[in-house]
Formats: C-alpha cells, structure tokens, sequence
C-alpha cells in the first residue's frame, strides 16, 4: 500500500531521477525531509539537488523563476499553503506574467500542502486554489487520489506554465493505494469518481470523498449520485460537468474553501451560463463556512462540509 | 554594540537585581512546569494540534516579559511561556487555549500558542513569521499619535525569522520612526531543522543593528543574569528615546520544534557545548550560590507550582468546549454586514 | 463640478477632521499629497496625521492593524491596487482575522487604486476585488460614482472591519458630480442606477459607465435595460439582484476584473441558487480577457468590457 | 568597505580605462538623447503611459552595463537606459516598447522600462520593487546547477526599493548561497517625493552589507570614472567566488520620478551640492581634460548619435502597433491548456 502522501514523494524522486533540470527548493525539505517528509531522503539519493532554504517565501519563488528563466524546473516546497501569500507577489505577478509577457516559459512547480486537519487552526488549514485560479497564467491542480497526486505532480513538472500544486494535508495518510498508477489522465480532464443519474455533485480534493461517502449513503435509499473529481480547477472541465448534468439534469458544487469566488461559483457559473437548459431544478452550492478556519474540531467540523452536510444539501437537491 | 558582560556590575544598581532574578526563576521554573504538563497532555491525547515548548529559551523569555511593565506591549512568540507569564498571562489562558475551552481568550477558534489579549498589550501571534514586528510598530505609532510616549513594545522572533521580508520592512519601518521597540532575537540555531548556515551570512546576526541604524546588543541566552540585565537596558534606552533596540541571545531549544519533532537533526557536538546549557538549571545553581535561596525553599517552590499547574489544568477540564450551534460563525465585528451565501 | 478624486480627498479631509483618531499613511501621501494627489494639501493641514511610509506595504498594512487594535482608525493608501500583493499576508491573514480571533476590532481602511487606464499595463490595471472578497473577515467597497467614493469612504472609516476600498483610477478625473452627498446609501445595499423591464445587468465601479452607455444604445432601440450597481461586492445586496431579476427575467453579469472566480460568477451563482425560477434565459457574463492587462491601447481596448461589447453580449441575451 | 577613490590607479591597469571611459560616455550620451527623444515623443502624445528617465545617473548605469559581460545577467530598472544599451539592448527594443511596436520585444503587451529579453541574460522588470533581486539569484543558482561558473549577475535598484521585503530576502538568499550577485543601488535621495530620512535610518546604505555578510562598496554616482571602478571591482570580485557586492551610489536624479512629474520636492540646496553635478557634463570635461577627445569629435560623436537616435525612432513609426484580432489571448505556454470562459 502506498499513500497520498508517499506518492508525492516518489513522484518527485522520479522527476529527480529523469530530469537533470529538476531541482527542490523550500523550508527543512533536505536532509530533514520536509514538514510532512514529503521530500524524505531525496537530499541523500540526489545530493546538491534538494536544498533548504531560509524562510523567505518570497525569495524561494523569485529564485525559482529565474532559475525556470534559465531551463531549470523547480520544485517549490511550501511549508504549509498558507504561507504561500508571503510569496504572492511573485507568483501571480512574475510567475504568471512571465511567458505572456516575454515569451519565456515559466515551468515552476508550488507544492501547497492545503485544506484542513483536526486542531490546525486558521493559519495551517487553507485551501488557496480560488486565489490562483483567478489569476490568468497558472495552472492549478487539485489532485484528490493517490494515483492523481503522482501522475498529475509528474505532469507539473513537466508543464511549461507555472503550476500551483494543492496537495491535501488530510490524504496525506487517510489515503491509500495498492500501488502507483502506470498512465494518467491528461491534465484539464476531470474524472467521473462515480455513475449516476439522479445528480451531479461536482467536486475535488479532500471533498471528493465526503462527496463519496454522501453518494454511498444515498446509494442505499436508491439514489444513483454521480459524482465528478475535477482533478485541476484550471483548467476547469466544463464539457465533462456539463455532459454529466446532461445525464441527471441536477447540480451540486461542494468545495473546502470560502464560498466567496470559489470553485463552487465558477462551476455553477459556468453551468448556469453554458448549460442552462439541462438544469432540472436550481444548482446548489455547499462550501467551508465564511470565516477563518477554526482551530478546535468541535468547530472545525461543522466549519466544512462533510459527508452528513452534503447529504442533507444532495437531498434537497433530489427533491426540487 | 554592547556585550552584555561588561554592565553586569555597571547597571547592577539601577533597580534590585536579586528580586528580579528571583521573579524571574519562578517564571522560568512555572513555564517549565506548565510545558512539562502541556507536553504530557499531548501524549496522552488530550491536546488536538501541535504543542510548542520553549524549553532551554526560559531566561530569554522571563527576561523579556519582566524588563516590561504594566501598559507595555509584547508580541510573543512559540517560545515565550515564561515571558507570557512574566508579562501578566495567565496560566489560565495558556490551557484554556491548548484545551480549546470556550472560556479561554481564543474560545477554541485559534490554539496553542496563538492567544493573546491585544487589548491589554499582549498580541496574538498569527502563524506567519515575522508578521506581528509591524504590528507591534503600529501600535507604538497609535500611543505616539494619542501623545502616550513612555511605553515600550518588544517583540520575540527566532535566527529563521530573520529571512522575512516583514522582519526587514518592519524593523526599517520602526527605526525611520525611531519607536521605543525591542526586538528580541532568539538565536537557537535551528530554524526548525535548518541551521543557522543556510539561513543567513552574516558573523553575527547583531550585525544588522548599523544596517537599520538601532542599536543592537548580545547576550548568552542560557545566562539569566545576563538576560536580565540586557533586556533590562535595552528595554530602558528604548523607553527613554534611545529607538528600535536588537537583542541578539545565543542558545539552543532543549526539544524539538514541536513535540511531534525530535530534533534528530541538533548537532550533538553544539549540545556540548555552553549553548546547550540549560538556563533553568544555571539559574537555580546560581540561586544556590549567592544564597538568595536555599534547597528547600526551592523544593517549596516546585511543589507549589506543581499545584499551581495542576489546578489550572483540572479547572480547564472542567469547562465547556466551543459549541457549533452557539457559534455567530461571522467573521465581522459589524454583524449587520455579515453574510452566508453559499456555505 | 467635483470629482471622483476630489471626493475622495474630501473624504479624507472630513474623516481627519471629524475624528482624532484617524490618520493616513502610505508611500508619498505626505507633502507631496500622493501619486494621484488624492490627499492633497492634508498633510498640511493636518499636521501629523498624513505620513510618508517607507516601500514596505507588508510594514505599512500591518502597522495599521497595531494602531487599529490601540484604536486608532487608520487610512492606508497602496500606490497602486496592484501593490497591495507585496501586503497580501497582512490584509487576509492579520487584519481579516483580528475580531474573529481576539474580538479585538481591526478599523482600518486600504484604498486600492484599482482598475485599467490606457497605457498602465500589466502592474499599474488590476482590479483585485475579487481576491480580497474570498477571503472571510474584509469588506470590499467598490464605488462607482463621486457620490459614493465621498460617503462609502466616510462609512468605510466608521466600520469597525478592514475595508478593501476599491477606487476606479478611470474615474478619478473622467466623472465629475454636481456637488457632495449629503446622505448616503448604506453599505450592503445596491443602486438601479436604471430602471428597466427587459433584462438587468449587474455590474460595479468603472464598467457601470460602460454598462449604462450600452442601455442607452439599446433603449434608443426599445429595450429597457435594468442597470444595478453593487455598490459593495462584499457584502453582496443578493436580494436587489434577485429583485430585478423577477422583473426582467435576464442576467448579464459585467465586470472588469479576469473571470475565474471573479464577481460575475459570484453574482450568477447566487442568481442561479437562489433565484433559478426568476429567469427566463441563461445568464450571461462579460469579464476581461484571462490575460494580464495588456500595456497598448489596441490591445487593453479589447481586454476590458466595454459599452459596445457589453451591447453584443446583452442582444445575445435579449433575442435568447 | 572600499571607497572608489582609493581605487582609482590601484585597479587602473586591470583593464584599459580609457577605453572603457570612452565606451562608457557614448552609452551615457546615447542613453541621454534617446531619453530626451522620447519625452519629446511623450510630450508630443506619441507614447501612452509613462515615461521613466535616468538623467543623472547614466554613469552608474553604464559603468553597470559596461562591468558586464555577454552570458552576465542584468535586471536593470527604470533609470538604466544607459546600462541597458550598454550591456547590449539595442536602441529599438526601447523605441519599440515605448511606442508599442508588434516588432519589439514585448509586442505592445507591456511597455517603456518593462522590458527585457530574459533569455539573453536580460531580464525584464515588473513593476513590484525589489522583486527582480531573487530572480536574478535564482538565474545564477541555476547556472551553478548547470556547472556554469563565472558568470555574474547584476541587479539595480533605488534607495527606496531598499524597504522592500524582497530586497532583504532576496539579498540574504543570495549571500547565502554565496552568489555572484551585484546589487546595484543607486540612492538618488528621493524615492519618488519621499527622502531618504523617511526611508531608512541608518547612516548610509553600504552599512547594510555587513548585516548580510555581504561586500560592500561606496561610489560618486556622479563620477563615471569611479563608477567604472568600483563597479570593475565588484563584478571581478563576485566572478571570482567572493559572493554577493552590494555597491550603493550617491547622486541625485535630475529629472522628475517620471515625466509627468516636476520634482518639485527636490530639495534646491541639495542640487547645488556635489550630488546634483551632471555626471554626463563631468564625464565630458574629464574627456577633454584628459585629451581622450577633442571638442570636435565630441561634436561629431553627438551628431552620429542624434541620426541613430532619430532612425530608430523613424523605423518604429512605421511598424505595425499590436492588432487584438491577431493576438492568442492566452497566458499560457501550453495553449492547450488555456481557457476562455466567462470573457
Ligand atoms: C512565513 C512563514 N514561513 C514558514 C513558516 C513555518 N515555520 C514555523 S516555525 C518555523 C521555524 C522558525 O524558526 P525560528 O524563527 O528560528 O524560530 P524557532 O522555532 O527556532 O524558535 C517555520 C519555518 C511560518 N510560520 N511562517
Ligand atoms: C512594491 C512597490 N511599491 C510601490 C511602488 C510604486 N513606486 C514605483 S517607483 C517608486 C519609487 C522608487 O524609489 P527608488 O527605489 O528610490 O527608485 P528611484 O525612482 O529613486 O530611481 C514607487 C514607490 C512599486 N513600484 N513597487
Ligand atoms: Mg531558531
Ligand atoms: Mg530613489
């Protein structure tokens, strides 16, 4: 068995392995192996290719453009997501201008260990994939399965953009897999995680499997969920949304983030604007609560939604 | 650049320096105690979330809180539940907020170390380091606006807190304002398990003083006397117009980064040498020495605080957690804008 | 005749005078009365009160919140919109989560030039409302007439939140009013700035102008066109949106910002959750191109909504 | 801390200075009349946007530009029109840029100092102040990677930039790494109305250096033969393994921040001292003085440079501006994954 988190690993020792240009850089990710040891024992096994850096968020990414500038391809190891607006700045205003602007390929991978676990608190829990989405220029990827977080980091290094890589702190152990898959779906294609007929719940990363389990449940009572793993959020597959609510005609959009902008109003946006006529009934929406991620699990629980919230919000939807 | 050495005796006289050293022992030995405690509560499941202990960083810390009084502000940081205490926390808050009781200052939403009370001059850190230096500069501006001059702002950073950019733009912002603010920087080596070597390359990091143009002062962090005395100035010529102050200590945490850490990564050799002593201990043998307190008093001493802790903790156990259902769930202090579409 | 920037200076001047706590800091702001000479001649005549800061808005926006939390009410001037990157931390992360942690409130107000001219480029157009209105815990003012940048700025200073307060760079010199508002709007409710009964668009700011320049083309042709203001984007008046909505039955959702996650899916997603029924077509939205701000005026002219595009996409709709 | 003028024979035979004096002069005059040209454009309505010039500090920037050499890096700023030309931008990727130009560099997607040709060790600036600093360092680590030692990088920057978090964190990464990193600081005074005594509190810039363990080097910015020098001198320093050189430079600009702007916040004492001379004036007495050129080829010099001048401007008029219906509208390297919605 191999887990989220371990797939991550090994996909970065296999970028190490084929690419003399890939390199690692970010906080304690050498001999020490990184926060969460997604980095373990890589210093070793590719010496001078995995360095530490001093916490300076916005000069790891600076340095990791103009290395990219240069033909390298960086992988960025932030400590947590969250700390990733320290480094803003560079990311959505060179990293992402760059190419547009001078015709020069920005290939930067930024690994963002995101989203929420018991007891992190507002600052080690966020889920950033909106604020990036919403700059022209990046690649965001939201991989919710063992084997997209191989592959699709495998395919971040190898993309010529920028790419901000949202890896679920909460699968890093939760999730795990008999082994690491052997081909991928492209990036920009989502994955039907489960047939339906009754309803679409459109969602990603760590959501994807309360949106399973929600689907599991109502699955007893007859209901047929389809369920859609968006896999990257931009590119959003729209046709792969669409031809699903085509199917069922019923639309629910569930994210980990704020509610505000985010993935769930995109989704409906774009289905509401492009695909009105196959909506049976009103999309609805389910996201994190609009304040900060609270640190006790009392509240961190009821903050997200879960598998509970989504079946309550899914049985409205069956029911209009 | 003063090294803290040469005013042991010379500023000895300013103010009673064996009843701050006293003072400054019970912090240190409270803090200890408090942490030994978190840290069991930890292993034993009882706290969700990471724990981080300041141990070995004692002196600094109650140094910090004690050169402040009473209208000063201080920014903590992980490593400063001697000088929370010593500043005027609670032993209370630091459960209730390891414990998420709803009673606490953060009432369950933030944890650990994050908990303050700005409103009485103790900030809550937020977790991205360096950010609360700025914070603490403004606060100081807001006291020079209202004609309030005689308070003192310090701050706690580590080595690895040196590399922010809000480090740098918030010391200049503090030094162009010429602002009564100390900067405590506690050189423990380790940014997490990165060495002070891949963190900057400076000699000494009190070299940044003349860069900044404040003033700048050393001191061996695992010596409580000379913490005392070096807080203690830099504190006071901050407080008498004297601007930004840097106060650089050389130590060594004496645990890991957080209690899921081991510090496998510590340089054995550096626990060898005088950077690897522990403060706490130095303290109490010097205690000893000058007889300002003997073996028994200092028993006493222990076992009272070992109540202490205990009750703060049975206390804590006893109280409410955050409810779900009670929660306003709004982030705004105007509720009237609040809104929750979506969620 | 008055300004769009003299209102705001005159806000300024109001705010200074009315309220001892008040003070304003950003780079230039002093003697020299700002890059755009929105605080021109206050820090004369108030002495003390309007101060140069150093390049450091990490510094500039996180002294703010220290002086908010002492009780001042701090006015913080970002040069440009797109500067505001370099503070980003601070804003989202210090100042939006003050109150909600500590209870302490965090008064103070960041004004964002915001917002394309001919020539500003990639760095000098952004509007960034829609980053800084995902986040929980910030009000998002974006003003789109002198009126309101006099009274939303009055009222940003009086709240007790940070206040994101968006002004529209093309409107500083371009709109001019007869003289100052003497009441206002409150913030959170929305403006028909037409009335209409074929179709509404929802739109803010600068591309209100553009918006109602398209209902007036259209009207010469029959078509009534509902033309609401948002006034704030967060709050969002949701409910005068649905309002018009019932009447006219279609939605155009306009803005200048890029539109992933931007306004417009916010406002269509609301629409489509909350008010399917209402509508008889599938909505619409026109945002800018999802490319950096181009530099010429060729090409910006294209990037941005404009009234004869916004007019394409509103014919779409109507014959829908 | 090396001042220049220590310098002036010590290094003069390292290399040929005249030459380099004399190269050094047509760039700062090319730089001039093309600067001058393209506020009469800007004046005349013929370039939308800003207009940013280096009048004053062509020397620093050309000795920049000339300390470097092909497979060097260079991210200049806004006042290195002389420093670009001389480090081989040609005169038409400005022309170009200001004007729009299809054919120039950023074909008409961002414009007057935003440009560059990174590949060719060019980098191009965007606007965020000191954000250049840690691409530049990145650019030289990937170079180490790639074993290509000896090449050197060069970063300029204002004495305003020099608050920014980027400049601390990209400075301290590169003195870290030990990288050939020139910082170049041109402290003209005055970042935009703001003078340096709201800018920073130290006594001069070049005490920054020791904070970053880093060189440091002092300069008349109004002194092209000192700049050579000291820029000589930092640049073979850092190519030859000694690590990053922060070199800072005193002089004033003598033009507005940008051509909209009057300056008319310059200190008028200030441009009767030594900092506001006109380095280009100086340079060409000491050419005179020297006997390195007579009146009369200084006068053909600057005929040749005017016609230069006014071709490149004449060839720009006539290339086709940006066209919205040819562009790909897309941000992306990989087209495939560019989308459209929602426009
Ligand atoms: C901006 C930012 N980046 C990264 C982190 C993650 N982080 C938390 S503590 C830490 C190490 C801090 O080292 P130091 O400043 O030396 O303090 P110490 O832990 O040694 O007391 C890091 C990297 C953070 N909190 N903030
Ligand atoms: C991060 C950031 N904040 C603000 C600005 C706006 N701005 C552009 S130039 C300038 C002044 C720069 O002064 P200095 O660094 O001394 O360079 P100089 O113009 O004097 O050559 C400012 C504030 C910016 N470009 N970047
Ligand atoms: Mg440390
Ligand atoms: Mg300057």
């Amino acid at each position: 068995m191999i887990t989220y988190l371990e797939a991550i690993r090994a996909a970065q020792a296999k970028a190490l392995a084929d690419d003399p240009r890939v390199y690692i850089y970010g906080q304690d990710v050498g001999q020490f192996g990184g926060a969460f040891k997604a980095t373990k024992g890589l210093a070793k096994e590719f010496p001078g290719r995995v360095l530490d850096s001093p916490i300076s968020e916005d000069a790891i990414i600076g340095s990791a453009i103009g290395a990219a500038i240069e033909g390298m391809r960086p992988i960025i190891e932030m400590q947590f997501a969250d700390f990733s607006t320290v480094g803003f700045n560079q990311i959505v205003n060179q990293a992402a201008t760059l190419h547009w602007r001078t015709q020069v390929p920005c290939p930067i991978t930024i690994r963002l260990p995101s989203g929420g676990t018991a007891g992190a608190g507002p600052f080690h829990s966020q889920s950033m994939e909106a604020l990036y989405a919403h700059y022209p220029g990046l690649i965001v990827m939201t991989p919710a399965t063992v084997e997209d977080a191989y592959s699709m980091l495998l395919e971040a290094v190898a993309i010529d953009d920028p790419v901000i890589f949202c890896e679920h702190k909460y699968l890093y152990y939760h999730l795990k897999a008999e082994a690491l898959p052997t081909e991928a779906v492209p990036t920009g294609k989502a994955r039907i995680a489960r047939q339906g007929r009754d309803a679409t719940i459109v969602t990603y990363s760590a959501m994807l499997h309360e949106s399973l389990a929600c689907a599991e449940e109502l699955a007893s009572e007859g209901w047929e969920t389809e369920v859609i793993d968006l896999r990257s959020i931009k590119p959003l597959d729209t046709d792969t949304v669409l031809a699903s609510v085509a199917r069922t005609g019923r639309l629910l959009a569930v994210g980990e983030a704020w509610p505000w902008g985010g993935v769930t109003a995109e989704v409906i946006a774009r289905v509401a604007t492009e695909g009105f006529g196959l909506l049976d009934a009103p999309p609805m929406r389910l996201n994190a609560k609009d304040t900060p991620v609270p640190y006790h699990p009392n509240l961190w629980g009821t903050h997200r939604p879960t598998a509970k919230t989504i079946a309550v919000a899914l049985r409205r939807l069956l029911s209009a | 650049m003063v090294q803290a050495a040469a005013v042991l005796t010379a500023s000895a006289d300013i103010y009673d320096f064996k009843a701050n050293f006293l003072a400054a022992y019970r912090w240190m030995l409270l803090a200890r105690v408090a942490e030994e405690k978190i840290a069991a509560l930890y292993r034993g499941g009882k706290i969700t979330g990471g724990v981080f202990l300041g141990k070995g960083q004692e002196a600094l810390s109650a140094a910090t809180g004690i050169a402040l009084r009473k209208g000063d502000i201080f920014a903590p940081l992980i490593r400063d539940q001697a000088g929370r205490l010593a500043f005027g926390e609670t032993l209370l808050d630091c459960t209730r907020t390891y414990m998420g009781s709803r009673l606490g200052p953060m009432r369950g939403r933030d944890g650990n170390v994050h908990r303050g009370r700005p409103r009485e001059g103790l900030m809550a850190m937020i977790s991205h380091l360096g950010a609360m230096l700025p914070v603490v500069a403004g606060a100081l501006l807001a006291r020079r606006f209202r004609g309030q001059e005689g308070a003192v702002g310090a701050v706690s950073l580590g080595d690895g807190a040196t590399s922010t950019g809000a480090f740098h733009e918030g010391l200049n912002l503090a030094a162009v304002e010429k602002l009564p603010l100390v900067l405590v920087v506690a050189n423990n080596q380790y940014a997490y398990s990165t060495p002070t070597s891949r963190q900057f390359a400076c000699e000494d990091l009190v070299d940044k003083a003349i860069g900044y143009g404040v003033a700048g002062h050393s001191v061996d962090g695992t010596d409580l006397g000379a913490c005392l005395e070096v807080l203690h100035r830099a504190v006071e010529s901050a407080r008498s117009g004297g601007g930004p102050q840097l106060v650089v200590a050389s130590l060594l945490r004496l645990v890991g980064h957080g209690e899921h850490d081991d510090a496998g990564y510590v340089d054995p050799k550096l626990r060898q040498t005088s950077l690897g002593a522990d403060c706490l201990e130095l303290a109490e043998s010097r205690l000893l020495r000058e007889r300002w307190a003997d073996a028994s008093e200092l028993q006493e001493l222990q076992e009272k605080i070992q109540q202490q802790v205990e009750e703060a903790v049975a206390t804590t156990l006893r109280e409410p957690l955050p409810d779900p259902n009670t929660e306003d769930w709004c982030s705004l202090a105007d509720q009237r804008l609040c809104e929750g579409h979506g969620e």
